[in-house]
C-alpha cells in the first residue's frame, strides 16, 4: 500500500481516534480497573461489535435491523455449545441418568447428543460455525428481503419478528437449547479455565484485539468505494440502481457483515461471561444495541464503541444507586439522542470538543513558537 | 389427529375453535386498528402503542375502584364510562406526545421508532412507580363474566361476545370516520400530498395531531377491553407490540380493511394450529408463515397495487 | 418503593411486636457475641460492629412483579434480626442490587457483591434462569446464596441454600391429595413453556402414571401468552378430573379469566383445578373472583393459623402496609436471613466454608410456615399444604402433610 | 420517415413497440411505438399526465411493462434488471436532480465510473490515474472542474442538473435519457445546457423529455408528442408544431 492509499484509508483524524481508543482499551482500562470491572468492560465491548456493525448497516446503509440480537445470540450459542460439550464429560455429569451429555438435555429425557450438536465437539468447527451460521442466516434474510426491495420500516419490523420467533423457538425447544435458562455453567476452553482471573485478562485482550480487527475492517469498508456507495444508496437508491449497481447485493453484504461482527461479539460474550441465554436474542436487547450505536453516533464506528461503553457504564452505575430511575434515564436517553443529538457523541465531538481541541492545540503551538522565537532572533531579525 | 374424536365432537371442535379464533380476531383488530391509523396513515412507528393500551387498562382499573368505592350501585355499568374515559385520556396523552415529539420526526420514520421506544420505557416506569410493579386485578361487573351454554360442550363466553361487539362498533366507527367524514378526507389528503393539502387550506398540523390522538385513543379502548381477558401490569404492553405490527404490516399498511382481513387470517390460522400443535409451536409457525409471506409479498397481503 | 428500611420502618415497628418476636427468637438471641478477631479473618465485609450482606432481586423489568415480595421479606427479616442484636453481635447492613430481570445482569451484580463488596451472604434470585446465571459466580468466588423460589430441582450446589420447595415436594403431595380426596383419574397438564413447568409436569406425569391414572393432555404456551381459548376448548373436550396448571406471570391472569368466562366453574365438583404456581401474590392480579374454588399445593399460605405466622404477617404488614399479601416465595425469602443467622451462630464464624459445614441440620422452629430443617442436600425439609382459593384472594388450608416432606432434587424414577 | 417497417428495426438504437402498462386498469402508456436512431436527439413532449416519464421508467426498468417490447440494439429490455439495462448502455437522468448530496462532486462522478460495480469490485476499487482522468474530463465537460472537491449538496440547482448529466456521461452510455434537464435553470444555464447536450450527443443517442419549447427547438432532431399514453404526432419540430392534432391538444385545453 502506498503512503497515499494509507492516508486515504486512515486520515490523520481517524488515526488519532483509533490510537486514543487503543490507549483507552489496552492501557488505561486495564491499569485503572480491577479484574472485576475490567471483565465488565470486556462484556460491554462485546456489545460494541454489534454497534459497529450497526453503524455500517444503519448509519451507512440505512438498514435498521431490530434483530441484531439474533446474530449476537447465534454466535454466542455456537461458542456455548462447544464449551458445554467440553464441560459435559461423563465424570462431571455422573449424577445424570445419561452421563456425558449436557445437563439440560438430561433433564429433558434426551439420551444422546442431537446431530446438530455433533460438529461442536471440535473447536475449529465451532469457530467456523460462530462466523458462518449467523452470516448465512443473515444472507437468507437479506436475499429474501432486499431482492424484493423490502426496506426501511418494514425491514425493521420483520427483523423484530424474526427475533421473537427465534426466542420462542429457543425457549420452546429446551431439550436442545437449554430453554429460557440458556446454556450455563461453562468452565473451560480446551482445558483452560476461562473463569480464572488470568483467563479473564487474556480474554479481555483477545476481545479488544478482535474488536480492533473489526474496527479496521469497518474502516476499510467505510473508506472504500463501497462505503461511499452505501452512503449514496441511503440518499438516492434509485440513482445508484440506475448507475448500474445491483443495490440489493450491497445491502446484503453490509447486513451480513453486521451479522458477522455481532456473532464475534456474541462468541466473546459467552467466553467472558460464561453462559448464553435467549434473553440476548429478543427484541429488547436488539433495540438496546441500536441505542448504543445511536448514542455513539450512527455514522461513527469509533463513536459506537464509546457509545456502548458510556450507556452500559451509566446503566451499571445508575442501577446501582437508583434502580427505579434507570428506566426513566434510559428512556430519556433514547428520546434525547434522537431528537437533540441525532449524530450522537461523535457529532458532539465533531461540533464542539474537536474544534476546541484544535483551537487549544493551535494556541499551544503558537505560544511554543513564540517561545522558540528569541533563539532565532539573531538570524531572523 | 382426528381419530380421537367422534363426529359430533369434531363439529364442536370446529365451532369452538372458530369462536376462539373470532375472539382472537377481535383482540387483534382492536390492537391493530389504532396502529394501522398511526402507522398506515402517518407512517409513524409507535413502539409505545402497547403502553398506550396499558394506560387504558389502568384507567379502567381506577374507574372500577372509584365506582366500587363511591357508587357501588352503578358498578355494573362502569365499564362503558371507563372505555370512554380511557379513550380520552390516552388520546390526550397521544396529542401531547405528537406535539412534543412526533411532529419533529415526520421526516425520519426510523427515528420515531427509537424515540417512541424510549417513551415506552418511561411510561412503563411511570406505571411501576404509580401503580406498583405487581399486576392489578380489575374487577368486572358480574354480567360480563358468565357464559351462554349452547350445547353441553359449547359455551360462549359473554366477555368474548362483548369484545366482538365492541370491535365491530369501533371498526365501523373508524371506517365512517376515515372514509366518510370530512376529517377522514383531510387525513387522507395530508397523507397523500402534504404541501397540497396545506395549500388547499387543511391545517396539516392539527390533522396530524388528531390522527395520532385518535390512534392512541383507540389503543386506550383496546386496553380497557383487554382487562377482561388479559393482565394489567407495567410491562404487559410489550407483549402485544410485535403481533400488532405484524398484523398491520401483513394487511398492507395503507388499508384499514387490509388490517382487518389480516387480523382475521392470522387469528384463524393461529387458533386452528393451537388446537393441533402445542401453543409455542403454533405461535412460531404462525409468525414464520406471516414473515414468509411478507418476504414474498412485501407490500402486504391486501395492499392495492400502487403506482411507484 | 424501596426506601432504605432503617428510617421509616423503625418508626412503624411497634414495641409490642418486637417483644413478641424477641420471645420467639429468644434462643438465638442468647448466643453470645464472639470477639471480632476470631470471626473477622474471612476477608468478608465484617467489622466489629456490622456485617454486610447482599440482596439481589429484580426491581425493574418483567420479573419485578414477582420479586418485590422477596425483597420486602428479606428486609423485614434483616430488620428484625438487627433489632434483636444482630448476628454475632453485629448489625446487618445490606447492599441491594437490581438484577433488572436480565440474567447476565444478575451474574454481573452477584460478582460485584461477592468480589467488590465482599458480602457475607446473598439473598436473592427468583427465576431459575437467574439462579443458573449466578451459580458459577457463587461457586467460583465461594459465596453463599439463599434462594427463595419453589423450583424444578435438578440442582444441588454447595454454595446455595434453597429455602423454597423443589418440585417433588410440591407436586407429589398435591397429586396424592387430589387423587385421594377428589377421586381424580384423568389429568390435564398445562404450563408456561420453560423449564420449571416442563420439569414439574414431567414429575407429575410420572407420578400420575405410577398411580395407574391417566394424563389426557399436556400443553405449553410461551411466556406472556394471553390467549387460552384453544386450550380451554381442549380441556372441555377431554373432560379431565383435574386441570394441573403451572402457568406463570401475566399469562395467569388471562388464563383464569378466560377459564371462568368459558364456563369452567372451579367451585363445582369437577374439574378440580390444582396449581403450584399461583400464590396470593399472583391472585392480586388475577382477581379473587376469577380463581375462586381453585386449589394450590405449596408449603405456605398467608392464612396459616399458627402463632409464628400471625406474628410474621403482622410485622410484614406493619412494615410494608396493610394491603399487602404474602405468598409462598415471600415467606421462603423471609427464611433466608434467619437460616443464615442460625448457621453463622452455629459455626461461630462468618466464614462461608464453616457456614456450609454448619448448615445441614439447622432447624427453624420460628418459621412462619411452622418448622423447617436444612437437609444435607441444602434444601429444606418442609410440609406441603393444599389451599382452597377464595373470593377474598386468600387460600384456606384444607390439607397439610403429616410429616415433613424430604427434599429430593434428583428424584429417582421421576427423570 | 416511415418507421413502421419493423423488420429492420435492428438499425435503430431503440425500438419501442406496442408498449402498454396499466395501473389498476388505468393505462398510463397505451400501445406506444417509436424508434430512435443512432446519434439522434429525440425530444418527447406532451401535456402533464401524458405518460412521458412512465415511458422512461419502462425503458430503464423501473416499471414493468404490461405488454409490448423495448429493444435496445436488438436486445429485449423488458425482462432485464435495472442494473443490467445500465450495463447494456442506457443512462437515465431523473426529473429532480438526483445526486448524492453528502458526497463531493468527485465522489459523485467516481461512483458512476463504470468499474467495480460488484460488491467485491467496490471493496477493492482503487482511485487510479484512469479514474482521475475520466472524472476530470467529464467535470470539464459539465463546467464543474473548479468544484471537484465541493460537497455536491452545496451546488446550485443548475449545477446539480449538470452533475447528474456528468454522472451519466462518465458511463459512456449509448443511449442517454434526460427527464426535464433544464427545469429550474436560469436562462444562461439553459443556453449552456443546450450547448452541452449538442456536444455530448456525438456518438450517442439521446431521449429528452422537456416542456421548454425554446429549448426543444434548440436541441431536437425529431419530436414525439404524447397524449394520453399514445403517440399523437411525430416528426421535426416544424412539422409537429403545425400538426392540427397537436394544436388541438395544446390549445384546446
Amino acid at each position: 500500500m502506498s503512503m497515499q492509499n494509507i492516508r486515504a484509508f486512515m486520515p490523520r483524524q481517524d488515526l488519532i481516534a483509533f490510537l486514543v481508543l487503543a490507549v483507552v482499551i489496552f492501557i488505561a482500562m486495564p491499569l485503572a480497573m480491577d479484574i472485576f470491572r475490567l471483565n465488565l468492560v470486556g462484556k460491554y465491548l462485546t456489545y460494541a461489535f454489534v454497534a459497529v456493525g450497526l453503524v455500517l448497516c444503519w448509519g451507512y446503509g440505512g438498514i435498521l435491523s431490530l434483530g441484531q440480537g439474533v446474530f449476537f445470540g447465534l454466535g454466542g450459542y455456537c461458542m456455548a455449545m462447544f464449551l458445554k460439550l467440553e464441560s459435559s464429560t461423563p465424570e462431571a455429569t455422573a449424577i445424570q441418568s445419561t452421563p456425558g451429555i449436557p445437563d439440560f438435555m438430561d433433564w429433558n429425557q434426551i439420551t444422546e447428543i442431537p446431530w446438530f450438536w455433533e460438529p461442536f465437539h471440535s473447536l475449529p468447527l465451532a469457530l467456523i460455525a460462530v462466523l458462518i451460521v449467523p452470516t448465512i442466516f443473515a444472507y437468507i434474510i437479506g436475499v429474501a428481503m432486499f431482492k424484493r426491495r423490502v426496506g426501511g420500516v418494514y425491514f425493521a419490523i420483520i427483523t423484530q419478528a424474526v427475533a421473537s420467533i427465534l426466542t420462542i423457538l429457543i425457549i420452546g425447544q429446551q431439550g436442545y437449547t437449554g430453554g429460557v435458562n440458556g446454556i450455563t455453567d461453562l468452565r473451560t476452553l480446551l482445558g483452560w479455565d476461562i473463569r480464572s482471573d488470568s483467563a479473564k485478562y487474556v480474554l479481555y485482550f483477545v476481545n479488544g484485539i478482535l474488536l480492533f480487527a473489526c474496527l479496521l475492517f469497518a474502516q476499510y469498508v467505510r473508506k472504500s468505494k463501497l462505503g461511499r456507495i452505501l452512503l449514496a444508496m441511503r440518499e438516492r437508491e434509485d440513482r445508484v440502481r440506475f448507475t448500474g449497481y445491483d443495490v440489493s447485493n450491497f445491502k446484503i453484504f453490509v447486513f451480513c457483515l453486521g451479522a458477522a461482527f455481532s456473532a464475534i461479539g456474541g462468541a466473546m460474550f459467552t467466553l467472558q461471561v460464561g453462559f448464553m441465554s435467549p434473553s440476548f436474542v429478543g427484541i429488547v436487547p436488539s433495540i438496546e444495541m441500536v441505542i448504543f450505536c445511536a448514542v455513539g453516533g450512527r455514522m461513527s464506528i469509533i463513536g459506537a464503541v464509546y457509545g456502548t461503553l458510556v450507556v452500559n457504564w451509566a446503566k451499571t452505575s445508575f442501577s446501582e444507586s437508583f434502580p427505579e430511575l434507570w428506566l426513566f434515564a434510559m428512556g430519556a436517553l433514547f428520546i434525547g439522542v434522537v431528537m437533540a443529538f441525532p449524530s450522537g457523541l461523535a457529532g458532539l465531538y465533531r461540533n464542539h470538543v474537536g474544534p476546541f481541541i484544535e483551537k487549544s492545540y493551535k494556541r499551544l503551538r503558537l505560544s511554543y513558537e513564540n517561545y522558540r522565537k528569541p533563539d532565532n532572533l539573531v538570524t531572523s531579525d | 389427529m382426528f381419530s380421537d374424536y367422534s363426529t359430533a365432537e369434531l363439529l364442536s371442535i370446529f365451532a369452538m375453535q372458530g369462536f376462539a379464533g373470532l375472539i382472537l380476531f377481535s383482540v387483534f383488530v382492536l390492537m391493530a386498528l389504532g396502529l394501522a391509523i398511526i402507522f398506515g396513515q402517518m407512517g409513524v412507528i409507535n413502539m409505545a402503542h402497547g403502553e398506550f393500551m396499558i394506560l387504558g387498562a389502568y384507567v379502567t382499573y381506577l374507574i372500577s375502584n372509584l365506582f366500587s368505592e363511591y357508587m357501588p350501585a352503578l358498578f355494573s355499568m362502569y365499564f362503558f364510562l371507563a372505555m370512554i374515559v380511557a379513550f380520552f385520556v390516552t388520546g390526550a396523552l397521544g396529542a401531547f406526545v405528537e406535539w412534543a415529539m412526533i411532529r419533529h420526526l415526520y421526516k425520519r420514520p426510523l427515528d420515531t421508532l427509537l424515540a417512541t421506544w424510549g417513551l415506552s420505557l418511561i411510561l412503563q416506569q411511570t406505571y411501576r412507580t404509580v401503580f406498583g410493579a405487581r399486576e392489578v386485578g380489575v374487577s368486572l361487573p358480574d354480567w360480563l363474566m358468565g357464559s351462554v351454554p349452547l350445547t353441553d360442550i359449547i359455551e360462549i363466553p359473554i366477555n368474548g361476545l362483548f369484545v366482538m361487539g365492541l370491535t365491530l362498533i369501533i371498526s365501523v366507527a373508524v371506517y365512517l370516520l376515515m372514509y366518510k367524514s370530512q376529517f377522514g378526507g383531510q387525513v387522507r389528503a395530508v397523507v397523500q400530498n402534504r404541501p397540497m393539502a396545506g395549500a388547499v387550506g387543511i391545517n396539516t398540523e392539527k390533522t396530524d395531531r388528531f390522527t395520532f390522538a385518535l390512534g392512541c385513543g383507540i389503543a386506550g379502548i383496546a386496553g380497557s377491553a383487554f382487562t377482561m381477558v388479559g393482565s394489567t401490569g407495567p410491562t404487559a404492553g410489550q407483549l402485544y407490540i410485535v403481533d400488532t405490527f405484524l398484523v398491520v404490516v401483513f394487511g398492507g399498511a395503507q388499508s384499514l380493511l387490509g388490517t382487518i382481513a389480516s387480523a382475521f387470517t392470522i387469528s384463524q390460522a393461529q387458533s386452528t394450529m393451537e388446537f393441533f400443535l402445542s401453543g409455542s409451536m403454533a405461535k412460531v409457525l404462525t409468525l414464520l408463515v406471516v414473515v414468509g409471506i411478507l418476504m414474498l409479498r412485501p407490500q402486504g397481503l391486501f395492499a392495492l397495487k400502487i403506482r411507484h | 418503593m424501596n426506601t432504605p428500611p432503617l428510617i421509616k420502618p423503625l418508626k412503624r415497628f411497634t414495641r409490642r411486636s418486637c417483644i413478641h418476636l424477641a420471645a420467639i427468637f429468644a434462643t438465638s438471641l442468647l448466643t453470645p457475641a464472639i470477639a471480632g478477631a476470631e470471626v473477622n479473618t474471612t476477608g468478608l465485609a465484617v467489622t466489629d460492629k456490622d456485617v454486610t450482606v447482599g440482596i439481589l432481586h429484580s426491581v425493574t423489568g418483567t420479573m419485578a412483579i414477582s420479586e418485590t415480595g422477596s425483597v420486602q421479606a428479606e428486609k423485614l427479616a434483616i430488620k428484625q434480626i438487627n433489632e434483636m442484636g444482630g448476628v454475632l453481635g453485629r448489625q446487618i447492613k445490606y447492599i441491594q442490587e437490581d438484577g433488572a430481570s436480565d440474567w447476565p445482569t444478575f451474574a454481573e451484580k452477584s460478582k460485584k457483591l461477592l468480589v467488590n463488596d465482599k458480602v457475607a451472604a446473598v439473598f436473592g434470585c427468583w427465576t431459575s434462569a437467574s439462579r443458573k446465571a449466578v451459580l458459577p459466580v457463587f461457586e467460583q468466588y465461594n459465596g453463599m446464596l439463599y434462594y427463595p423460589t419453589f423450583y424444578e430441582g435438578l440442582e444441588q450446589s454447595p454454595n446455595v441454600i434453597y429455602t423454597g420447595q423443589e418440585a417433588t415436594q410440591q407436586i407429589i403431595a398435591g397429586i396424592d391429595w387430589v387423587v385421594k380426596e377428589k377421586g381424580a383419574k384423568k389429568f390435564f397438564l398445562l404450563g408456561s413453556d420453560y423449564i420449571w413447568p416442563r420439569t414439574s409436569n414431567k414429575i407429575a406425569r410420572k407420578h400420575i402414571e405410577k398411580l395407574g391414572l391417566k394424563v389426557v393432555g399436556e400443553e405449553y404456551y410461551p411466556l406472556g401468552h394471553t390467549q387460552f381459548n384453544s386450550v380451554i376448548n381442549k380441556i372441555k373436550l377431554k373432560k379431565p378430573d383435574v386441570i394441573y396448571a403451572i402457568v406463570v406471570g401475566g399469562s395467569n391472569v388471562a388464563f383464569y379469566k378466560q377459564l371462568k368466562a368459558a364456563g369452567i366453574d372451579m367451585t363445582k365438583e369437577k374439574p378440580v383445578l390444582l396449581t403450584i404456581s399461583v400464590t396470593e401474590d399472583e391472585i392480586r392480579g388475577i382477581g379473587g373472583e376469577n380463581i375462586d374454588g381453585a386449589y394450590a399445593a405449596m408449603k405456605y399460605f398467608q392464612s396459616l393459623p399458627n402463632d409464628n405466622n400471625k406474628a410474621f404477617v403482622k410485622a410484614f404488614k406493619e412494615m410494608w402496609g396493610d394491603d399487602i399479601v404474602i405468598g409462598d416465595v415471600t415467606q421462603a425469602a423471609y427464611l433466608g436471613p434467619w437460616l443464615w443467622k442460625a448457621a453463622v451462630e452455629k459455626a461461630g464464624s462468618f466464614d462461608i466454608d464453616k457456614i456450609r459445614a454448619a448448615s445441614p441440620g439447622i432447624e427453624l422452629t420460628t418459621a412462619p410456615e411452622g418448622y423447617v430443617r436444612i437437609h444435607e442436600n441444602h434444601h429444606l425439609w418442609s410440609k406441603t399444604r393444599v389451599g382452597l382459593a377464595g373470593k377474598d384472594g386468600q387460600y384456606k388450608v384444607v390439607y397439610e402433610t403429616k410429616e415433613l416432606m424430604e427434599p429430593d432434587p434428583f428424584p429417582k424414577g421421576y427423570q | 420517415m416511415n418507421a413502421q417497417t419493423a423488420a429492420n428495426n435492428e438499425d435503430f438504437v431503440l425500438s419501442v413497440e406496442g408498449l402498454t402498462v396499466s395501473f389498476d386498469g388505468f393505462k398510463a402508456v397505451n400501445d406506444l411505438s417509436f424508434y430512435v436512431e443512432e446519434n439522434e436527439i429525440r425530444v418527447i413532449i406532451g401535456p402533464n399526465g401524458a405518460g412521458k416519464t412512465t415511458v422512461l421508467d419502462l425503458i430503464c426498468g423501473k416499471t414493468q411493462a404490461t405488454e409490448g417490447s423495448i429493444k435496445f440494439r436488438g436486445k429485449e429490455l423488458t425482462k432485464m434488471s435495472e442494473h443490467a439495462i445500465v450495463h447494456a448502455g442506457i443512462g437515465r437522468k431523473f426529473q429532480n436532480p438526483s445526486i448524492y448530496e453528502d458526497l463531493t462532486v468527485f465522489e459523485n462522478l467516481e461512483i458512476s465510473f463504470p468499474r467495480g460495480h460488484s460488491v467485491f469490485g467496490a471493496l477493492v476499487f482503487k482511485r487510479d490515474a484512469e479514474v482521475i482522468a475520466a472524472v476530470e474530463e467529464v467535470a470539464e465537460t459539465i463546467f464543474l472542474s473548479e468544484d471537484l472537491n465541493k460537497t455536491a449538496g452545496l451546488l446550485s440547482h443548475g449545477q446539480k442538473q449538470w452533475l447528474e448529466i456528468g454522472m451519466l456521461l462518465i458511463q459512456k452510455p449509448d443511449l442517454l435519457m434526460l427527464d426535464e434537464p433544464v427545469a429550474g435553470m436560469s436562462v444562461a444555464e439553459r443556453k449552456q445546457t443546450a450547448e452541452l447536450l449538442n456536444r455530448i450527443t456525438k456518438g450517442r443517442s439521446v431521449v429528452v423529455i422537456e416542456h421548454d419549447m425554446q429549448f426543444v427547438e434548440d436541441i431536437a432532431h425529431r419530436v414525439t408528442v404524447m397524449h394520453q399514453g399514445k403517440v399523437l404526432s411525430e416528426g421535426s419540430m416544424e412539422r409537429v408544431k403545425n400538426d392540427p392534432k397537436v394544436i388541438e391538444v395544446y390549445l384546446g385545453h
